[in-house]
């Protein structure tokens, strides 16, 4: 299992999207955003929160719908379907889901800080979309797993259905805004967006490997 | 392609490695001493130079400020005109010249953006501020930086080197744009006083330190460069030569 | 150990490509799957290899035990396609395979030599040749034990010295008391073999 | 902060970062320069001057 | 050069995960952005037509990176790169940039007013918007073209094709933002960066494609 | 007509594969390359389409007049894989490339009844079988009209009758005064051809 997560991660890796590159799509993205809504620095710390929150998604989707596909045109996947009986097959979805976040999404996390100064967010509010980040953005990666195991189990129609799955990122995406948005505007709270973000992490945490294992299983 | 074939002549004459690695020896310690000479004096000059009547002290920081500026406008030009020599002339020591020449300019970015970030806390009050000119250089030290991710992330040495000769000549549109950003778009940053066409505005007693300082870095940079160009030669010859002894144990495994 | 194929039929597409085939194969023998193509050889290895479900019949593997109790857990599966990334060493490529299917039997090099192929461990797959590649993914093989080969067209793309030795290290596994099955246009060069003529729809 | 202090950092960050940029720089040809003569001394030949560049 | 046009708008049609994901990413950021800002109508009004360009900028940089990769990986560069003496590369690329644009980008441009009504724009600054991005958004893209050729051999470019070409979309993004603001604030001139916005979209239309060519040519 | 080429050198990733490569095929005659794995095969079709440069040498297309004056523009390539769209029908990939590659022979359905495919052209060309899809591939030479065929491993995956039918569609190319250039390790059953051996490495 170990084997599989550390191979993800090279590929990841040698592909030039390793974590220098993550972070610096990142800083590009963020340095993209005052060219667009201009230089008010007030503005900038208001929308900070949602802005790294937008980067991080972006970053994921960049990378997600091909999680299965590389392996299934390479024949990698016939392999790890058949290995179910060694290795649970939604262990090994949960693995590579892990490998992705920690390849593409867990760079942008580390710097989101740093790159929340260049936008003028206040102290609290760095370490708020850090943390928020931090526990929110693995849902991200589980349901886009699940989005890309129906885009390869069914080649025709799943698109359709994982488009239908994109959505469900965007609880996600509103209370991790609404959480880091309550550290910083007072009257805001904080503690009550950021428990249901650590709840819609675990529930998909759970849900999705399985979900996407199912599709696997499915597919063609 | 190999000299052994081919008499070199012309422009590959200098495009011989071997001859610009003796070249660089002899001329390495000139250009550093002089480097080092004409920092000193510009730094010299720079201190005992009458304060700016409204910047104070902090004018000083001119001294760096401008040269990091200017450098970094000139490492890219450099790097393109490379590109050029990949791309049209095949010039071998084009993409060495490319390669070596970007986590310099990468260096000098960064200072030109820190020193001018230090210079506008007191001048303007903040640290940052995204006008025309502190972003497109910005944007310039983002677009060192895509070269460098780019030269790395391929390992075809010959593919590697036209996929960012191509990438530099398209990232050259944001050399005007840094220069001429002041004037088309008014700006918390203030317009070229030195490097203008009816002649520098700014009062002698400034600008002849200003000048030592810069020349004395663009000598900086240029022994840098040829350091690290050198260093890109051998480290090709390492690759070599490691591959060519790879095959020898090939050839006698079977 | 046993490969029991009962009554099975297959369909691709919500179309039957073939139906009412039985076979069995003892250990240390081979079945060749033959036929015209799209006569459905590479659906029946991969129907086998669990990869895809029978539309009739079933698939059985007798006699491996606990550990090999399944036909997908038994069978090292040979597809189309190689199953190794382009961008990883061939070394990386083959290290991964051997720790997550276990069961190792010999080294990455060791492998490598059994196949022809000495010192491309530190090349990026994609670096290979069409047959070199093949190589590869038949060191897989041998690196982990597993008592069923199914190979689809195990033998495309490799030189006539290869080729050899891949029949030579395919008596190997068959005296070991391996099970192959495989589906091929060119003859193996295996003695103990029984032959599976699929017809075709036309 | 005084406006001194703005001077000092400024040319303080500059020395360094100008300082790390030769270090890598010489670090980097000395263990090129050591692979080379390793090289050498094992008796790999570089055909004359050939494509070391390109 | 049609065969070729309507051959990428089928795939995309078929498979193309381009469209519908950049859609919903889009819609995804404008439904985020009001949580971040909190709900200050005459803000979202002004901020409006920037954050519906950064949405549309950073949602035609997915499926960008795949734009010759998928090509590349089944041969069919090959036999495109083989008929440069028939059809000019140069114009080949320009093609499936136009089919990338017309499948992933345009169906952006055209829910971009309904969006911004979300956003409370006022009419005119829906139309400026809607009309800048259609003017704008094919210089993005033929940028992105220069990004997907250079890393047409690396597996999985996708980061790396967004650092290299978002600091080259930034002029785009600028005039784009300058000109629909310019049809709502009144001071702010509308032609003057609209005209820009037009000059930089031919521009790119002109370098991009033989930057690319060039690109491709050399891949291998 | 007649592919001339001079001592040409090839290399792969700064690597030299082969070097001094000389040889001119003559219009109604093929050239078979023959050699082990890695040996440099496919390298020298592309060089000779075009795709790779050369380190050394050259290749020219003599005699094609205007419209073939390069080997690129006279050649049709049918390399390791078959350039087509998984997605789309095969009726939709091939009228594709007819119309685009233009000098057009004759219809899709012609070209695939040629290969032996009867009703394929409504499927998606992901759903058929290896060799079918190989004789999919096959079937874009025959629409499109090219004086030379670059050819890598064209019969892998064929079953015997196809690789019959094939050989009979290459002696037509021939008959009519094209030439081939095939990369194989199978004998193809072509008569008039020369062979060229490439040593590999070792
Ligand atoms: C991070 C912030 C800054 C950046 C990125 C930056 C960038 C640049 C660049 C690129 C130049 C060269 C312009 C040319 O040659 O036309 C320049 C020159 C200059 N900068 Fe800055 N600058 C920054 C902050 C400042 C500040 C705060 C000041 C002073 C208040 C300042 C004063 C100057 C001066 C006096 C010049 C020389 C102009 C001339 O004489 O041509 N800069 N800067
Ligand atoms: N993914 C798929 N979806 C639908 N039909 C398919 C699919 N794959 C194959 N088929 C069809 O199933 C039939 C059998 O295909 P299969 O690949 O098993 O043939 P095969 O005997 O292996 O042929 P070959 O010798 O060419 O490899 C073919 O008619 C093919 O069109
Ligand atoms: N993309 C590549 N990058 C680097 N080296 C490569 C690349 N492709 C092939 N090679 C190397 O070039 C050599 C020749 O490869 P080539 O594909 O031409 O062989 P081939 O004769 O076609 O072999 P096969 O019979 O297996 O198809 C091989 O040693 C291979 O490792
Ligand atoms: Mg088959
Ligand atoms: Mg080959």
């Amino acid at each position: 299992m170990l084997s599989l997560y550390l191979r993800d991660l090279k590929l990841a890796a040698g592909a030039g999207s390793g974590a220098l590159t993550g972070a610096l799509f990142f800083l590009a993205v963020i340095a993209v955003i005052p060219f667009g809504v201009g230089p008010d620095l007030n503005l900038l710390a208001r929308i900070g929160p949602a802005i790294l929150w937008i980067g991080a998604l972006l970053a994921s989707l960049l990378g997600l719908d091909r999680m299965f596909q590389t392996d299934a045109e390479d024949g990698s996947l016939d392999l790890l379907l058949m290995s179910d009986s060694r290795h649970m097959l939604a262990l090994i979805v949960f693995i590579k889901c892990l490998a992705h976040w920690t390849t593409s999404v867990l760079p942008l996390v580390v710097i989101s800080p740093l790159l929340g100064l260049f936008m003028n967010v206040p102290p609290v509010g760095l370490m708020a979309v850090a943390l928020t980040l931090l526990v929110g953005t693995p849902a991200i990666t589980f349901i886009g797993a699940v989005g890309s195991a129906l885009t390869v189990a069914l080649p025709r129609g799943g698109l359709l259905v994982s488009v239908l799955i994109l959505p469900l990122t965007v609880p996600v995406l509103v209370f991790g805004v609404a959480a880091a948005r309550g550290a910083i505007a007072d009257p805001d709270p904080f503690v009550a967006p950021f428990l249901i973000l650590c709840a819609i992490t675990i529930f998909f945490a759970v849900i999705g490997p399985f979900a996407a294992a199912l599709a696997l299983r499915n597919a063609e | 392609m190999s000299d052994t074939t081919k008499k070199p002549s012309g422009v590959m004459a200098l495009a011989n490695p071997t001859r610009f690695l003796s070249l660089s020896d002899a001329l390495l310690p000139w250009l550093g001493g002089l480097a080092v000479l004409l920092l000193a004096l510009g730094f010299y000059m720079a201190f005992t130079a009458p304060e700016d009547y409204q910047q104070g002290i902090t004018v000083r920081i001119m001294y760096i400020h401008v040269p990091f500026a200017w450098l970094s406008m000139f490492c890219y030009t450099l790097m393109s005109i490379s590109a050029l020599g990949t791309l049209i002339w095949k010039h071998p020591l084009a993409d060495v010249s490319l390669k070596s020449a970007a986590p310099i300019g990468a260096t000098f970015t960064a200072l030109a953006l820190l020193t001018g970030s230090i210079w506008g806390k007191p001048m303007w009050g903040t640290w940052w501020v995204w006008d025309a000119r502190l972003t497109s250089v910005f944007v310039l030290f983002l677009m060192y930086l895509g070269i460098i991710a780019l030269t790395r992330a391929l390992d075809d040495q010959s593919r590697a080197a036209r996929a960012a000769a191509i990438l530099t000549l398209v990232g050259f549109i944001n050399i005007p744009i840094i220069k001429f950003s002041v004037e088309w778009w008014n700006t918390l940053h203030q317009p070229a006083s030195v490097l203008r066409l009816d002649g520098p505005t700014i009062h002698p007693s400034m600008l002849w330190p200003l000048l030592v300082c810069a020349l004395g870095f663009t000598l900086l940079f240029s022994t840098l460069h040829i350091m690290a160009m050198r260093t890109e030669i051998w480290r090709r010859r390492v690759t070599t030569m490691r591959k060519l002894s790879a095959r020898k144990a090939e050839g006698a495994a079977s | 150990m046993q490969l029991a194929v009962t009554d099975l039929g297959g369909e691709r597409g919500g179309e039957p490509v073939f139906s009412g085939i039985s076979f069995t194969v003892e250990a240390g023998s081979a079945l060749l799957v033959t036929g015209p193509n799209g006569a459905g050889k590479s659906t029946l290895l991969r129907i086998i290899a669990g990869l895809l479900v029978p539309a009739e019949g079933e698939v059985k593997f007798l006699g491996g035990g606990e550990k090999w109790d399944t036909p997908a857990a038994a069978a090292h599966y040979l597809g189309a396609t190689n199953a190794m990334k382009p961008a990883l060493t061939v070394a990386e490529n083959l290290t991964f395979w051997s720790r997550f299917l276990g069961e190792i039997r010999c080294s990455v090099d060791d492998a490598l030599e059994q196949v022809g192929l000495w010192d491309v461990g530190h090349l990026p797959f994609g670096y290979l040749s069409t047959g070199q590649r093949r190589r590869v993914a038949i060191a897989r093989l041998l690196m982990c034990h597993r008592p069923l080969w199914l190979l689809d067209e195990p033998t495309s793309g490799l030189d006539r010295r290869s080729e050899a030795r891949f029949a030579e290290l395919m008596r190997g596994h068959l005296a070991e008391g391996g099970l192959i099955v495989a589906a091929t246009h060119l003859p193996l060069g295996l003695d103990n073999t029984q032959e599976l003529q699929m017809a075709g729809r036309a | 902060m005084t406006h001194a202090a703005y001077v000092t950092a400024a040319y303080l960050v500059s020395a360094l970062a100008l300082v790390g940029l030769m270090v890598w720089i010489l670090v980097d040809q000395r263990s090129q320069k050591r692979a080379l003569e390793d090289l050498e001394k094992r008796g790999v030949r570089r055909r004359a001057g050939s494509r070391e560049a390109s």
